[in-house]
């Protein structure tokens, strides 16, 4: 099945781009496709470039960036995330950020859409 | 439908909202914070038991064990999973997110 | 587009409006998706009936006033439907004559028979 | 005490845990999403009502006109204060935030 | 420094662990806090008293185990007092064994008494 | 009297520092005096420097700058600000990010601790 995946937290403060990652990972080895992960509220701070956390913490940067190694592609709103200053500067890699329409279009070519 | 609850039902209206709109045949994930409410001797056991009259409901075994609730502590019939389990339920319902 | 070909999308507005900004980023969503000409509408259900409420004045706040858009929706943004939950707006008291735009006040009933027509549920 | 409040009694427990921590003489402060405690006909009306037997409660009229609450939509003794009052009142009580 | 000369502050813990970082982040100032030699008191109430679950197991979330701080918080980093709400406890099913550390448990209305005297109160 | 201001969540998102700005301007215009604002948990975000929020927005970058500007201690926690990636590179004012420390100071040099 094709999953597309809303994730509308910021990282560390909320738990929803943690399930987020596992739900993807076990998807993807059950055979499963993700059509993308669209990054909206304040879930645009996940793929803010800065991000240190402390060593003995996961870093939820890299877990996204291994994602994307993996084929997930990442769309983070381009309205929201200046309006949080998830820009060209700070994001993690300027190609990700796009419109809302992504959104929609995760919807339409999705089996599913869940949302975290 | 998959019910999806992540906050505590002890501090968000997630849950019972989510008891709202369950139809015939829709089951009911708990997840992170939205746990608790399947634990035994807490406030909404009543609840949960008697929505489990009709749905199901599962819970998710990553989230249950990072809160230090053993398997003995939740309610009977409540069935733990995995993440596989989630995406296994995923594939037989659509999903709604209750936060 | 035929009506079969549309894909059915809903979002399920639960969150007051100004205390977070869910409701105002979610009418933001609601107007690029009109432009797509796929079957769009949206469910205020909870405290999302709040964001509906008429004689919004947000200039103490300094905030942007976004209800003025919930009345253009559906005529100037392509928004299939606009449905409110009755048994939220009762909880709330609250009635229609309390809303700033004209509106399709449905049981729950109704809307989980809606719901379970879709094909993605967009929750703020 | 000052008791501030700021989500809404209907999705959060804010309000009724900042109701079972209010001694005599403390008083509660509605702002944000707390003002749709005061406002009339809804399902909080009465355990505000009841608290203010023995409390003062003030909302924010920033919020409350935000929100399109009208003050005759407001639940009687409930007092609407702008930010200056909203300071003195900090000034008399020491403040504890719900949220 | 004299007991009459140090502030008293309380942090007033009322979140579940891990779905959000505040009870982690609360933890963090409190051990900072600890090292200024004034009088650092700690309540959990409502959902706070959560974080206090023993048995607690991130490795499947690959998250954080914070709660094995809670145990020294007294003697490794001069916090004065935990208190844990009886009524918070008691709505959640949870006894004083299920709790990973020594606490005083205490009723809502010692805990409101001891709130009165602070000088300062942290909620998170 | 003087006020320190605690300050839990982002900008935008939430409405907590909207509520906060009105409370300090009120409290000053009061003659009250500001021992300074402390930014912890996702509050760090309201110093991130690149915000561009709608034009027709308000922009919480300027409010609080301008608030420094008439004499407004702000600071930045440092350890949750390097977790969300508000650290030198992308903080308003380098000179604001500070330890925690600092939240205890504004506690004992504040007649009233105030949280938003």
């Amino acid at each position: 099945m094709k999953f597309g995946i809303l994730v509308k937290e910021g990282p560390y403060m909320h738990q929803a781009i943690d399930s987020a990652y596992n739900f993807i990972l076990a998807a993807m080895e059950s055979g499963h496709e993700i059509t993308g992960v669209f990054f909206y509220n304040d879930g645009v701070y996940n793929r803010c470039a800065t991000l240190e956390p402390p060593r003995d913490e996961r870093n939820i940067m890299k877990l996204l960036t291994e994602l994307e190694t993996k084929g997930v592609r990442l769309i983070v709103c381009v309205a929201a995330g200046k309006r949080r200053g998830i820009v060209n500067q700070t994001v993690c890699k300027v190609e990700e950020i796009s419109g809302l329409g992504q959104l929609l279009e995760l919807c339409i070519t999705s089996d599913r859409t869940i949302t975290f | 439908m998959l019910h999806i609850v992540k906050k505590s039902p002890y501090e968000s209206s997630a849950f019972s909202d989510a008891i709202n709109y369950m139809e015939q045949n829709d089951i009911m994930l708990l997840t992170e914070d939205g746990i608790y409410a399947a634990k035994k001797g807490g406030k909404f056991e009543g609840a949960l038991k008697s929505l489990m009259q009709k749905n199901a409901v599962y819970c998710l075994v990553a989230d249950v064990k990072a809160r230090g609730i053993q398997e003995s502590e939740i309610i009977e019939n409540v069935k733990v999973i995995d993440y596989k389990g989630f995406v296994e339920k995923v594939t037989e319902h659509n999903p709604m997110t209750w936060s | 587009m035929s009506e079969q070909e549309k894909t059915k999308v809903m979002f399920v507005c639960r969150t007051a409006p100004y205390g977070t900004i869910y409701e105002q980023e979610a009418i933001e969503a609601m107007v690029m998706f009109g432009a797509y000409e796929q079957d769009i509408s949206v469910t205020f259900t909870g405290d999302g009936v709040f964001s509906l409420k008429k004689g919004q004045d947000t200039s103490l706040l300094g905030k942007k006033n976004f209800s003025m858009t919930y009345p253009i929706l559906i005529d100037d943004f392509e928004i299939s439907h606009i449905y409110v939950e009755k048994e939220s707006l009762e909880e709330r008291g609250l009635m229609e004559d309390d809303l700033a735009t004209e509106v399709e006040i449905i049981d729950r009933n109704s809307l989980k028979q809606k719901m379970g027509e879709m094909k993605a549920l967009l929750p703020f």
